[in-house]
């Protein structure tokens, strides 16, 4: 089994036709997932990458029955296209696209209380369910179908752990990138609920980084609520306070919240180990397994 | 990333939106200031134009009464030091007279992901201190940013901040505008502190803060334009500017390059968890081709602090022969490669690219634990010579 | 009993400052209606009509426990006032006001479906619960307890209904009158609602009028849901269609919908009897109450 | 009540926010027409400038190819009565070369409680007809007012509407301005019909409707100025305008003064069921006082049409006495009262209010019944004379 996504999953890429829209949608599909149509306006009735496209989600979603939407728009007209997939009747929305004003995600946010469809991302490299699909950009081969649910705020960290499971024969259900960004859809929280009341998920690898409270909050929820073991990853140890490191999110605040020292003790007093390297983290998941 | 505007930049934007702000004028020399001082009329303040906090404690901001004053504080001010930014231009502004000091402010609260307006009596002092000593003294109230700050929201804060009866309604006032503002021009931060009340109940904008959101300056050209002007001190900073990468400088000898943040990261913990001290924080981002990869290079070959590298690749959409490429170019230029370098290829293409890889100007390792540890074993090697 | 109101409702008065505010709060409190505090932007501090006046609802919530709010504020403050009342933890508020733009109103609509609190008009006389208390304008003397819930688009056209039945002897529950306006808080499907779940409402008057569909739909829900017997009037049969009868609401459309025949047949087949005139309306409740 | 605008005014209006609209002069005579088609160079369009629908089939707009055919319309049209309304002003307009007609607007839904885009193919005739023959031909999307329209549910409107890809992104992008203008300046409808498409494939403003929401003209300074001019044809709703009365003028013959829109509404119901017919619906308010209550019957014996008058106040707000003072004032004005005045008053200080009335002017009435009933008797008699 998976969450969220699986080989009936039925996508739309919105922003098929640029260059990125097009080479994601072909290795998606080359994946086995199922790309039914693509989204960008003014080129609807055209084909791309053997799909048709339409001018609007909603008439991919109409004649298509797409389900889900995996976006790969430009920035400055991704947050419209995040609104126009939340506002359609789907399930899933994807964002991949990075450098969202940060504005425009605070109303996105707005819009996600008021709306049945899952946004994952932004800027995020997707999700997969090995075997069966992927939405989004994540390298399909490094990936083992399994038994471990994997959720990380980073796109290649993400790549780093699933290259230590899946080269010791440990799989995945199924992996979420959530994304860096400070503003975002499905946290961890999230994903670690959906892990949590999927049968097939035996052990859960989380993998956050420093910034924010999402980790904290994470350690909260596991406490009370996750009886799926979970082992840790917190990136950015070293990072000075104040400065930015690559994810807009990924800040140590000059006031000291957000450290990777908060986030590894939360996780701890929740009963989760923390590795100090990626290794570490498969070596507890692999102990977790046998 | 967030672009921080100028003092006096921030003032002009803040006074064109209808926030009072004191009498002012931008000066580059000596003779400049005092003819400014003389147009506003002393006493002025004489203040460093740089992106750097507490310019008053730093001897950035001299008061003065008179001409020789002026010129006193002109000189020892331009062409300063301050915390490493050196000071080009001085704000000359009117002196204002003042009988209380407040704070407003809006920002992000990126928990929530919801605009947060904050006021506080306690203006004029460092507001983060006040936050984590006393963050009752900041009356805060969270935003829907679908609506936009009614203006019954802007008299709660005042009101619960404590601001007294007599000035709350321009103090409201402000900050309907300071929101509208932030909200208008994709701003990060928005501050005043301090807002300053004088004997005759006014409120006059005595500092100004206004930090841009850079992913949205594409449709904010006209601060955007700002942007040279307010760029950062630090020369390798200016450079990771132009050439588009995440970076930040830190202090020890491990130079380090890698694809994701989340993965420099873990880069930079490694080299410190084999006893190492990373040198930088260098994210190519996705899909890098051979020439960001040579610029990277270039860019961690300047720091004189570095003594080794560590190129870290995990190919997702970045692949691993153009890295590989990128490598041998950026080497091959050189006669004698100036610190060595140790390169680690995962993930899409990697074979391609290790295949490619020149291995007499790259030591190449198969893990990223065995990749850091050589790196670190070079940089330790440098340091002992 | 009653509906949303009775003599435990603690009362803050927005713009108790001005004229009207007053004059209605000291009526109010001369009725029996607890008024605990006036809320007015700049006037904390001072007492008015013997309560205290606060800068914010949100103290006058605080303080004196108020749960809800009857908004007094002229038009051009009137959006923002109900926002206020609305973002703040109370039952219920209740807008007098006329004349609110209606983008404003429209906006106010969008965050009633966000909020808990109930909103009643705006431009409408307010609501009583005869003997206990009243919210609003209406004149108490011409009602009297009873068993009869009356729910009305407009202000004096309740008192001429009210007053029929009250000379018969036949009391209210609670009387709301729920405004004019095309954008409104409480409707009269809200009302019956209320009035059906309250076991001493024995008998339902509604009064509509010309002008949108509010009547049709409280027809169909009559129909479905409302076991209570209700007897009906609308006014404005003999209006021209594309003028505008005094209510912002009250307009037969050029194509013809909101007419009063639509009204009244959709009543009929609800099978609630529609008075010709005032009188006979109160002779169908009478009948009722036999 | 809405305030409409004229098309000159709508359409500047609309060129300042940035739709594309046809040069065009405003004339009030013949010469001013000439001169300004000859600065537009023609074909022109010369189009009267009232507030009414139909003003192409009522000869209210032609279109003309040279000076004498410019000088016989302006001749015709400056200075005719259209559906009552008198034409002083005429638009003198670059006369469009188009391949294709169609609709786009913005209104409150009612209803919804939500505005709505609307988008047609079939432009260029009555667009409520259209809606109500074929309903399917307009693409609607409602707009959450607190977000406003996103840019991707214009794209939908229009090609849910089926406009031709071509033009497709222009249309977008004239509804997205429509939107915002209709926002910004509280409109009630802003549409234009038709929005014309060229054989270049651009798209231009043929017509402009803006009507403003009364209730916010205090906001919009910059249209209240527009609403003298923009005032209706009818002599007695534009006294009654200035009376700030809700007044509607009907055909019968009994005049009819009430407080409260819902109670003057049943009293003309009344006077139609007790076998009258109704010459008016005059709604004096809330809380009105002597003067308000003479001005209102000023009106009503204005109305060469009305026989008698009923006067029916339910006083919640609205005071007995004070109504009864100001009916005293009123007639007392008079040698001989001018048409039968019956009054009835009940609530607030009705008492006091019955003891005030001088019954040598009035018949006074207990019930709204028989107050109805005598009216419709008095118009009746004068009838029969």
């Amino acid at each position: 089994m998976s969450v969220l996504v699986d080989d009936d999953t039925r996508v739309v890429v919105q922003g098929i036709t640029g260059g990125e829209g097009k080479f994601h949608a072909e290795q998606m599909m080359e994946y086995g997932t199922n790309v039914v149509a693509g989204a960008v306006p003014g080129k609807g009735g055209q084909e791309v990458a053997g799909v048709p496209v339409y001018d609007t989600v909603d008439e991919a979603v109409e004649v298509e029955n797409a389900d889900t939407s995996v976006i790969f728009v430009p920035p400055a007209f991704a947050g419209d296209a995040i609104f126009e997939s939340l506002d359609t009747d789907l399930d899933l929305a994807v964002a991949i696209t990075e450098g969202i004003p940060t504005q425009d995600m605070a109303r996105v946010n707005k819009r996600l209380t008021e709306t049945d469809t899952r946004l994952i991302g932004p800027n995020c490299p997707g999700l997969i369910t090995p075997g069966e699909a992927k939405l989004g950009i994540l390298p399909g081969n490094i990936f083992a179908s399994g038994d471990v649910g994997l959720v990380s705020r980073s796109g290649t960290l993400t790549y780093q752990v699933v290259d230590s499971l899946t080269n010791r024969g440990i799989g995945q259900t199924t992996a979420i990138g959530i994304g860096g960004d400070p503003i975002i859809g499905t946290d961890f929280v999230d994903a670690l609920e959906l892990f949590e009341n999927d049968p097939d998920t035996k052990a859960i690898a989380m993998c956050g980084e420093i910034g924010g409270e999402d980790e904290e909050e994470a350690a909260a929820y596991i406490d009370e609520h996750v009886d799926t073991p979970v082992a840790g990853f917190i990136a950015g140890r070293t990072a000075p306070p104040g400065k930015r490191m690559g994810h807009a999110g990924a800040i140590v605040s000059g006031s000291g919240t957000g450290t990777a020292e908060s986030k590894i003790n939360a996780l701890n007093d929740a009963g989760v180990p923390v590795g100090d390297t990626p290794e570490e983290v498969a070596d507890h998941v692999e102990s977790f397994l046998e | 990333m967030d672009m921080k505007l100028h003092e006096y930049q921030a003032k002009q934007v803040f006074a064109d939106a209808g926030v009072p702000t004191p009498e002012s004028k931008l000066a580059s020399d000596v003779d400049g200031v005092v003819a400014a001082a003389e147009e506003i009329g002393y006493p002025v303040a004489v203040k460093a134009q740089v992106q750097v906090g507490g310019r008053g404690k730093a001897g950035g901001i001299k008061l003065v009464d008179d001409e020789q004053e002026a010129r006193e504080a002109a000189d020892s001010i331009l062409g300063m030091d301050l915390k490493g930014y050196h000071v080009d231009r001085v704000l000359v502004e009117e002196a204002v007279d003042f009988t209380n000091e407040l704070y407003v402010g809006i920002t992000m609260d990126r928990g929530e992901g919801k605009p947060v307006a904050m006021v506080s009596t306690k203006g004029g002092v460092d507001i983060e201190a006040v936050a984590e000593e006393t963050p009752e003294a900041i009356a805060r109230e969270h935003i829907d940013p679908s609506f936009g700050m009614h203006p019954y929201q802007a008299r709660k804060a005042v009101y619960d901040a404590g601001v007294p009866g007599e000035i709350a309604r321009d103090v409201s006032s402000v900050l309907t505008t300071l929101y509208q503002l932030w909200s208008d021009r994709d701003g990060a931060d928005a501050e005043i502190n301090p807002l300053m009340v004088t004997s005759d109940n006014d409120v006059i904008a005595a500092d100004a803060v206004m930090n841009i959101d850079e992913d949205a300056l594409f449709r904010q050209p006209e601060l955007a334009e700002m942007e040279d002007e307010a760029a950062s001190g630090d020369a390798l900073e200016q450079k990771a500017d132009e050439y588009n990468f995440d970076y930040v400088r830190l202090e020890g000898n491990t130079g380090i390059i890698g694809n994701g943040a989340g993965l420099v990261m873990t880069t930079l913990d490694l080299v410190d968890h084999y006893g190492g001290e990373p040198a930088n924080f260098l994210d190519v981002g996705g899909g890098a081709k051979a020439d960001r990869i040579a610029n990277a290079l270039d860019m961690v070959f300047s720091d004189e602090n570095v003594d080794s590298v560590v190129f870290n690749i995990f190919g997702g959409i970045t692949r691993g022969d153009e890295v590989a490429k990128g490598i041998n170019e950026a080497l091959e230029q050189f006669d004698e490669i100036p610190k060595p370098v140790v390169v680690r290829l995962a993930g899409t293409n990697w074979e391609e690219g290790m295949e490619i890889l020149n291995e007499d100007l790259v030591t190449v390792e198969q893990t990223l634990e065995d990749a850091v540890q050589r790196a670190v074993e070079y940089a330790d090697e440098v340091n002992e010579q």
